[in-house]
């Protein structure tokens, strides 16, 4: 605790621009602002603003699903220009709230409010696109001709990767008469295995051991930081490889790099960042945001793995411009439709 | 070893238990303390066993002052303590109750448990106990934990053995056997104090004596003198050792008992086709050494027992497969063995306790509502009639000395009409006023009509109070014998013999009535 | 006849190895002393200085974990006051939103907005209070339930169904959903009672098991057509009937709803039956000494079963209170913690059921409070949790408080006693 | 004395025919799971179907082969199986004679390879049993830590709420310190010192200021979630590399032993985490009840002051063993991070502190019994996996109940009534 003290500042160093008085603030669901996943990279696009524009910000993170109203209430009380709820889980809280305060602008992750309202703006992704060429990438690299896919708890933000993930699978099967099996996921029944925990990586270990004494040696694991029990499993076991979920797996592990070919992207820090900087200016408005593969709001991250064939890449791509074109719909009972 | 206690004073909150007392043991004697309950004699025990830091005064061994900041200390020291409510782990064995503390071990701290059943079959042997060093403690009747305790004592070679009423739950043949163990302790020039309420045993044995009263010495008695001095010195007042009861006037009988059985959990038949009759107006007493079937006699009757056959009639109404609730309400009270376990509740307050089975009926209740007036009232009442000591009716149970918790069992169990009353060890443990005023109180409610069952091990209580005696051995009664049946036939039955042998056999070795109570053949050791 | 204690069930709450009382008649040496003792040893007196040393420790952990009090501590030797500065606006900022968040709000734009938070802070409890209660039951019947959680929930679940799936006039349908709830929570304790009173299974198992049974078995029905809002395939219910939810008792710009005094009436109740009706009687025998109460004629299994059956409707009522009173429609993770954080205001409050009142308001400050302490003064929601432990600590251990603070220990007439006695 | 549930005297046993109460319990426990096993299984099972398990890893040395066996016809000779010992222990109970531990323990897995047949009939993907057994301890080891942590405690009198604390606590300090040092070994040391660290703050609440031991668990485990996380979010995310990116413990392969079929990969193809946990409870199973230190801790549990009065220190005594016990469950804790070369995370624990409490008890208290109620449980959740990525029919979340029914069964049906030490949660006072 020695040390010189800094000059005193004379002048301030914040920026002159309007975005300096604007307040972006944000309400975590119940995983809080370090879930390792959508709160977590919403949470960046916050930060990212607050670097990049200027702004100033707000967080409450909840712990529990009753602190919602609470949340939101305490964010009211902060003066903020906007309010990002993240989580489907926060949609009638929003709702309630917008309806109570017609002049607070929001924006709200992963859901729509119902009737949609002029102040709350959707911000949405498509995952399951991304997902499904995962599926096919996937499938295309096993050797032991099972992947698996396995989720943190039976939630559309989750279901709607793994509903993408064996849609993928099916669809190179198809193209190329293989017999690849999907584990962990019944699309049909919407049941397969989920660890019931976003946090006890543990359980992530075992389910992957259990993937892979099933032969599975490609996984996608949809369940936050959990998903670290996989590439924990699968580094221990020769040939197995887990593909990322939300952000870039090969940046944030790089212990991990040879055995992350690719991670299905989701990208809610630059969608919230990008809705931020709309509503600095006077470009708020209420239609949804949706991330896709043709705004790249969601996509496949590179691939850096040498094995990865080239012309399965080649196929993936095609698959890619297919979705964008519209020739190829990939479906999800957990999407949401906007119109 | 001499000991001298100069001054202990002892506080317990507002209490003070100890007052300044001086008390000086010499070598090789036996020093009793008397004193009526919560005089303050446990306490003052338990500050020379280092058990309580005094709040002033000091501890002279040999002359020298001493400090004991713990047991361990006074147990370094020589002083060796039996305990008034038994130290023994109930999940433990005997082996390893007596070697606790002081364990033989192996090489990395593994007991050696030869070594410490040896030690237990050596003393058990040295004086005659009859103890498996392998039981559990919980499965032992209470005269054997009794006895554990003493060979616990005795295993650690005290110089100075503290013994804290020993014998209250001893049978007469044991306690004659523990007062010779003292005599023998004494010639080797072990110094013991000695704590009872049985004063001919004080008379017996003790070589000089301390009255204590209300936390004070209040001074010093003679062995030579009577129970009855002594009794007065102790409680302050005259006090009437006998029972003065009027003839039984015995009605129809109320209560018929057939051919009942009780398996215990380990599948044992505790209760052996028992069958006999008691009337109204009379007091039977059940006699036997602990252990041979009564707890069980008892709580069959109320329906505690639930592996229970056979038939008991309550003034025409079979018992028998009814629950607690029903037998009570046919009229029965009851008076646990176990007071602090079955009789009370510790954390309830004197009012809640006086109405622990009667708190959801009139005029106690109204509807799903305790009425608080009626309880407090009752309260009153029932402490003035019983003389319960206490501060407060709301004073909880566990602030009772052990004699008032009686006495609080016993007013709520004749508070209200009865059929049959039914008391286990009703005077165990109580000062010698206590018991009087027990005993007295007994007496009224079979003279009020209502058949009574007296199930004690203390044979003068037995002797007292009965109208009828019945005899117990092994789960069965051996006989039923009228009032005055001498002392010798009754011990000579509770061991077993049947009343004609026992007669024949008394007749044959005639004793001295103050040493009546056990068979003879067994030294003469109450000269 | 060992020395146990009647009643060794370890019944946490209860009046274990309670002090004896202050007899009366003590000397009275000087009454201006006495009353200042008297005063010192209240429980008043303990619980105060308990919060404020709680704060007092909590302020070191709220300054520790401020960036700009770090930041300065890097030069505290060179310029002091920077570091004081840093460390006062930290913990001020932090404790005065603490207080605009759970109790008065005097920078509100408006009166409503002021007194807001004082009414969050009961909204808050009224769950607390619901779960609390019942657990106090328990604990002071000798049965240690943790399963106030799993109570919770399908109190939630059931009142919730009634809720939007039928259709009915107002007052009805909050009844329905009310009785449904409760009757909900106290079967699901009662499965707990009844394998303990047949088969003697160890509640505490029992009942654990039973909390991930019932998130579960909520986590399916959810995702059920019967209980997924239709259209969505998120889980989470249709919204309730408004007849079905509690009335705000002050206006649609409160939270506050009838709930609270639903949960104020069942303290009540509750009081009522533990102390004055025949069935907390027995509940209290059982708990204190079975075996006594066995001997006095009360049917221990039968206890066993009633208690858990009254415990986990109040349980089942704390779920009930949060769906009709605050949130409206079931989704996953409405029962938060409630169960478990019940279990520390049941034996905070001595398993009274004022005590519990008072600690569920306690509880409920901190949860009204904590969010505007976070966005405000940037405190970590988990500092709010550390800050809460020890507030929970230290009113927990009067007898820490007393020496910290050199109190003297109640009734302890000792040194008066030796006074008399010298 | 009366002592419900244990002989009241052996004098009277000297009397009249033995004749122990018939406890109907267990036979009709056993009737239900026949009845289970054929009405469900063996009738479920698709006719002609066929279900493989493969019993080795591709690291044995014996590749047994995969074994298929025809659904129908072997979960109908498993339920007769079961209904035959059902038969036997109503015959015993009648006739008051003891069945041996073996009875529940074949009944239970028949019971289970009658569900396994079951739920793999015709799904063309073999049942990996070596695995599902390692995964079932893998899932038991931190239970059966925690356990023994709580059995050390309990026996000495104070119960200790705050195992789930006490792992977290382990994990994150077994993970920080292995990654700064770069190290797992320092890490596994570091583990015992963060749990004691935890039982420290219990003993001093609990025995000196005499806090309701409950309370105080209780709240201990939400101040180490807090503190944890709060450390997570502030200093080790920023810093992973670091701080938080524990090297593995490496797996140690006993030579032989580890080649033994079927079990040999979960017992001998493990780290040292779960050797020393073997260790631990062969120890703590010997030490308890034949030495000195164990007898003398569960006499301050069981009678303080009988412990007291021959010159033991009770709350001495119940220091150390609080602090050894909350050491215990450090360790345990670390084998959610360093055993697994994972790093630490939020609430990690996810309540498997309050399941090791249960395993405690269903244990009774004792070690073995800990170590067999963990295993149980581990076992249940491995066969959930298995069962769900082999393609049950039942919903994810039914399945997910499986561990937890096993666990209410079997305290319901096999155990019955336990008995705590009789001392603990009270706070000793002369
Ligand atoms: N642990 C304690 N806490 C508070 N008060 C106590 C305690 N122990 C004893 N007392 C008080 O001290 C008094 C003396 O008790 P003590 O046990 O010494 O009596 P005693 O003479 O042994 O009686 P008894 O003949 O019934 O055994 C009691 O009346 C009681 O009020
Ligand atoms: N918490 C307490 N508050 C006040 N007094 C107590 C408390 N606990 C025990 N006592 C007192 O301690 C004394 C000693 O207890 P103990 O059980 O030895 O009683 P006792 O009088 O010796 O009983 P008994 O006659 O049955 O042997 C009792 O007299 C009782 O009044
Ligand atoms: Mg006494
Ligand atoms: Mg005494």
């Amino acid at each position: 605790a020695c040390g010189d003290a800094p000059e005193e500042a004379t002048g301030s160093a914040t920026s002159t621009t309007a975005a300096a008085d604007f307040t972006g603030c944000m309400v975590s669901d119940a995983g809080g602002f370090d879930d390792g996943s959508f709160n977590e990279s919403s949470y960046a696009g916050l930060e990212r603003a607050v670097e990049e524009l200027g702004i100033k910000k707000a967080e409450a993170e909840s712990t529990d699903a009753g602190q919602y109203n609470g949340n939101l209430d305490s964010m009211m009380q902060n003066d903020c220009d906007l309010i990002i709820t993240v989580g489907f889980n926060l949609a009638d809280a929003t709702a309630a709230a917008a309806e109570g305060n017609p002049d607070q602008k929001f924006a709200l992750i992963d859901s729509t409010v119902d009737p949609a309202r002029e102040n709350v703006k959707p911000i949405l992704f498509n995952t399951h696109e991304a997902a499904y060429l995962a599926g096919y990438l996937a499938a295309g690299i096993t050797e032991t001709g099972t992947v698996a896919t396995y989720g943190g708890f039976p939630i559309p933000s989750v279901t709607i990767f793994m509903d993408g993930f064996v849609d993928g699978v099916a669809k190179y099967n198809e193209d190329h008469g293989t017999d690849v099996k999907a584990l962990g996921w019944n699309k049909e029944t919407q049941d397969g295995e989920f660890t019931d925990t976003f946090d006890d990586k543990g359980q992530g270990v075992i389910s992957t051991n259990n993937f892979i004494a099933a032969g599975a040696d490609v996984i996608l694991p949809v369940a936050g930081p959990v998903g670290e029990g996989s590439l924990s499993a699968a580094s221990q076991n020769d040939g197995v490889k887990v593909i990322w979920v939300d952000a870039d797996g090969y940046d944030m592990y790089p212990e991990y790099q040879d055995i992350i070919p690719t991670s299905v992207l989701k990208g809610m820090e630059q969608a919230v960042f990008d809705v931020l900087y709309a509503s600095t200016g006077t470009a708020f408005n209420s239609d949804a945001y949706v991330g896709t593969l043709a705004n790249e709001g969601i996509g496949l991250a590179e691939v850096r793995d040498e094995s990865v064939p080239e012309d399965l890449l080649e196929e993936i791509d095609t698959l890619k411009q297919q979705i964008v074109d519209g020739e190829l719909v990939v479906e999800s009972p957990s999407s949401i439709s906007v119109d | 070893m001499k000991l001298e206690l100069r001054g202990i004073t002892k506080i317990f909150g507002s209490l003070v238990a100890n007052d300044h007392i001086d008390l000086v043991v010499e070598e090789g004697e036996i020093h009793a303390l008397l004193g009526e309950n919560g005089a303050g004699k446990s306490t003052l025990m338990n500050v020379l066993y280092g058990f309580y830091d005094p709040d002033d005064g000091e501890i002279l061994v040999d002359d020298v002052p001493r400090t004991f900041t713990g047991p361990g200390d006074a147990m370094a020291a020589g002083i060796g303590m039996v305990h008034q409510h038994f130290m023994l782990v109930p999940v433990f064995t005997v082996a390893e109750n007596v070697a606790l503390g002081h364990e033989p071990v192996k090489g990395g701290g593994i007991l050696d448990l030869k070594v410490a059943r040896a030690r237990v079959r050596e003393i058990s042997e040295r004086f005659g106990f009859d103890i498996d060093p392998d039981a559990l403690i919980e499965d032992l009747p209470v005269g054997a934990q009794q006895r554990v305790e003493i060979i616990k004592a005795l295993s650690r070679d005290a110089q100075v053995l503290i013994l804290d009423e020993p014998t209250a739950v001893l049978t007469p043949q044991e306690t004659d056997e523990l007062i010779e163990i003292m005599r023998e302790l004494r010639a080797a020039g072990t110094s013991i104090v000695f704590i009872t309420h049985k004063l001919r045993e004080v008379r017996a044995v003790a070589d000089r004596i301390t009255v204590i009263r209300r936390g004070k010495v209040v001074g010093t008695a003679s062995p030579q003198s009577s129970e009855k001095e002594l009794a007065s010195a102790m409680v302050g007042r005259s006090v009437s050792l006998g029972v003065e009861k009027a003839p039984a006037k015995p009605s129809d009988v109320r209560l018929q008992v057939r051919d009942l059985a009780v398996t215990n959990a380990a599948g044992a038949k505790a209760l052996d086709s028992v069958s006999f009759d008691v009337a109204g107006g009379e007091i039977l007493a059940i006699a036997g050494v602990q252990g041979n079937g009564q707890t069980e006699l008892a709580e069959a009757i109320l329906g505690m027992q639930p592996r229970a056959t056979g038939s008991v009639r309550l003034g025409g109404t079979e018992l028998v497969g009814r629950s607690i609730r029903q037998v009570l309400d046919a009229g029965v009270g009851f008076v646990p063995e176990d007071r602090s376990k079955d009789g009370i509740i510790a954390s309830f307050s004197i009012e809640e306790n006086l109405i622990l089975d009667l708190h959801d009926r009139a005029p106690f209740a109204k509807g799903p509502m305790i009425d608080r007036r009626v309880v407090a009232e009752n309260a009153e009442r029932q402490i003035e009639q019983f003389d319960v000591r206490a501060r407060s009716a709301q004073d909880l149970g566990s602030q009772l000395s052990g004699g008032n918790q009686q006495k609080l069992v016993l007013a709520r169990e004749m508070s209200r009409p009865l059929e049959l009353f039914i008391a286990s060890q009703p005077t165990r443990g109580l000062d010698v006023g206590s018991i009087e005023f027990v005993h007295k109180r007994i007496v009224a409610e079979r003279d009020a009509g209502t058949a009574v069952i007296i199930v004690s091990t203390e044979l003068d209580e037995v002797l007292d109070l009965a109208d009828r005696i019945a005899v117990m051995y092994r789960g069965q009664i051996i006989g039923v014998v009228p009032a005055g049946t001498s002392r010798d036939v009754l011990g000579l039955m509770m061991a077993g013999l049947p009343l004609a042998a026992a007669q024949t056999e008394a007749a044959k070795h005639p004793t001295h009535p103050a040493d009546a109570g056990r068979p003879a053949g067994t030294p003469e050791v109450l000269s | 006849m060992t020395d146990r204690q009647p009643g060794t069930s370890t019944a946490p709450g209860t009046t274990k190895g309670s002090e004896p009382r202050d007899p009366s008649g003590t000397a009275e040496p000087n009454r201006g002393r006495t009353l200042l003792r008297d005063i010192a040893e209240s429980t008043g007196a303990v619980v105060t200085l308990a919060v404020l040393a709680a704060l007092a420790l909590a302020a070191v952990l709220i300054a520790a974990a401020n960036p700009e009090v770090q930041r300065t501590a890097s030069y505290v030797f060179a310029r002091p006051s920077d570091f004081l500065t840093a460390v006062w606006e930290a913990v001020w900022s932090a404790y005065s939103s603490l207080f605009r968040g759970a109790v008065f709000d005097p920078q509100a734009s408006t009166t409503e907005r002021m007194f807001r938070p004082l009414t969050e802070t009961l909204t808050a409890s009224v769950p607390l209070i619901f779960a609390g209660l019942g657990l106090g039951i328990g604990f002071r019947s000798g049965l240690f339930n943790i399963g106030a959680q799993g109570q919770v929930v399908l109190g939630a679940v059931v009142s919730a169904y009634v809720g939007f799936a039928f259709q009915l006039p107002a007052l009805l349908h909050v009844t329905l959903a009310v009785l449904g709830g409760l009757m909900a929570g106290a079967l699901w304790a009662g499965i707990a009672g009844a394998l303990k009173a047949r088969f003697g299974a160890n509640e505490v198992i029992v009942t654990i098991m039973l909390n991930s049974i019932a998130v579960l078995l909520m986590s399916y029905l959810l995702s059920t057509t019967a209980f997924k809002r239709p259209g969505s395939n998120n889980p989470i219910s249709p919204m309730l009937d408004e007849s079905a939810m509690f009335v705000p008792l002050l206006g649609d710009s409160f939270r506050l709803h009838a709930g609270w005094l639903l949960a104020l009436a069942a303290a009540v109740g509750t009081w009522w039956l533990m102390e004055r009706s025949t069935w907390g009687f027995k509940f209290r025998a059982v708990g204190a000494n079975a075996d006594a109460a066995r001997t006095a004629g009360t049917s221990v299994r039968a206890v066993y079963v009633w208690v858990m059956l009254v415990a986990g409707g109040l349980a089942g009522l704390g779920g009930v209170s949060q769906v009709l009173g605050t949130e409206g429609v079931l989704q996953e993770g409405v029962a938060g913690s409630i169960g478990f954080d019940a279990i520390t205001v049941a034996l905070l409050g001595r398993s009274r059921p004022l005590g519990t009142v008072l600690a569920a308001t306690l509880f409920g400050a901190l949860r009204a409070g904590s969010p505007l302490m976070q966005t405000v003064s940037g405190t970590p929601i988990d500092i709010v949790l550390v800050v809460q432990a020890v507030i929970v600590l230290l009113i927990a251990a009067p007898p820490l408080v007393r020496s910290m603070f050199r109190l003297p220990a109640p009734g302890s007439g000792s040194r008066l006693a030796k006074e008399v006695a010298a | 004395m009366k002592n419900p549930g244990g002989p009241t005297d052996d004098r009277g046993a000297l009397t009249g025919e033995v004749a122990p109460p018939i406890s109907w319990q267990a036979p009709v426990a056993y009737w239900v799971v026949a009845a289970l096993t054929v009405l469900v299984f063996a009738l479920g099972a698709p006719t002609g179907s066929e279900t493989t398990f493969s019993l080795a890893t591709s690291k044995d040395f014996f590749q047994l082969a995969p074994l298929t066996v025809p659904a129908g016809p072997v979960t109908i000779g498993l339920g007769v199986l079961v209904a035959a010992l059902a038969g036997y222990a109503t015959y015993a109970a009648v006739r008051r004679v003891k069945v041996g531990v073996w009875v529940p323990v074949i009944v239970g897995i028949a019971f289970l390879l009658a569900f396994l047949v079951w739920s793999g009939a015709d799904k063309g993907n073999a049942i990996a049993v070596p695995n599902m057994l390692t995964q079932g301890l893998v899932f038991a080891v931190p239970l059966a830590f925690g356990a023994m942590a709580g059995l050390v405690c309990e026996r000495s009198g104070i119960i200790n709420i705050a195992i789930e604390g006490q792992l977290l606590a382990g994990a994150f300090l077994a993970a920080v310190v292995a990654t700064l040092v770069s190290n797992p070994y320092a890490g596994l040391l570091a583990a015992p010192l963060a749990g004691a660290a935890v039982a420290a703050v219990l003993a001093w609440f609990a025995i000196t200021y005499r806090v309701d031991q409950i309370i105080v668990g209780v709240v201990l485990n939400v101040l180490v979630t807090g503190l944890t996380s709060f450390l997570f979010s502030t200093v080790l995310k920023e810093n992973s590399s670091t701080l938080n990116s524990p090297p593995r413990l490496p797996v140690i392969e006993i030579p032989l032993l580890s080649q033994i079929p079927i079990v040999g990969p979960m017992l001998f193809r493990q780290t040292i985490l779960v050797y020393i946990l073997f260790v631990t409870i062969a120890v703590l199973q010997v030490m308890l009840f034949r030495s000195r230190w164990g007898l003398r801790m569960r006499a301050v549990g069981e009678h303080p002051k009988a412990a007291d009065t021959v010159g033991i220190k009770v709350n001495r005594t119940r220091w150390r063993n609080t602090i050894l016990g909350g050491a215990i469950a450090g360790l345990g804790g670390a084998s959610f991070t360093i055993a697994l070369g994972l790093a630490f995370g939020k609430e990690m624990t996810a309540g498997r502190g309050f399941i090791a409490l249960a395993a405690m008890i269903l244990g009774r208290w004792s070690p073995r019994g800990a170590l067999l109620a963990a295993l149980l449980f581990g076992l249940a959740e491995a066969l959930r996996g298995t069962l769900s990525i082999v393609g049950s029919p039942i919903p994810a979340q039914f399945l997910s109940m499986l561990p937890y029914l096993a666990t209410i069964f079997a305290v319901a049906g096999l155990v019955g009534r336990v008995r705590a030490p009789a001392a603990e949660g009270i706070p000793y006072t002369k």
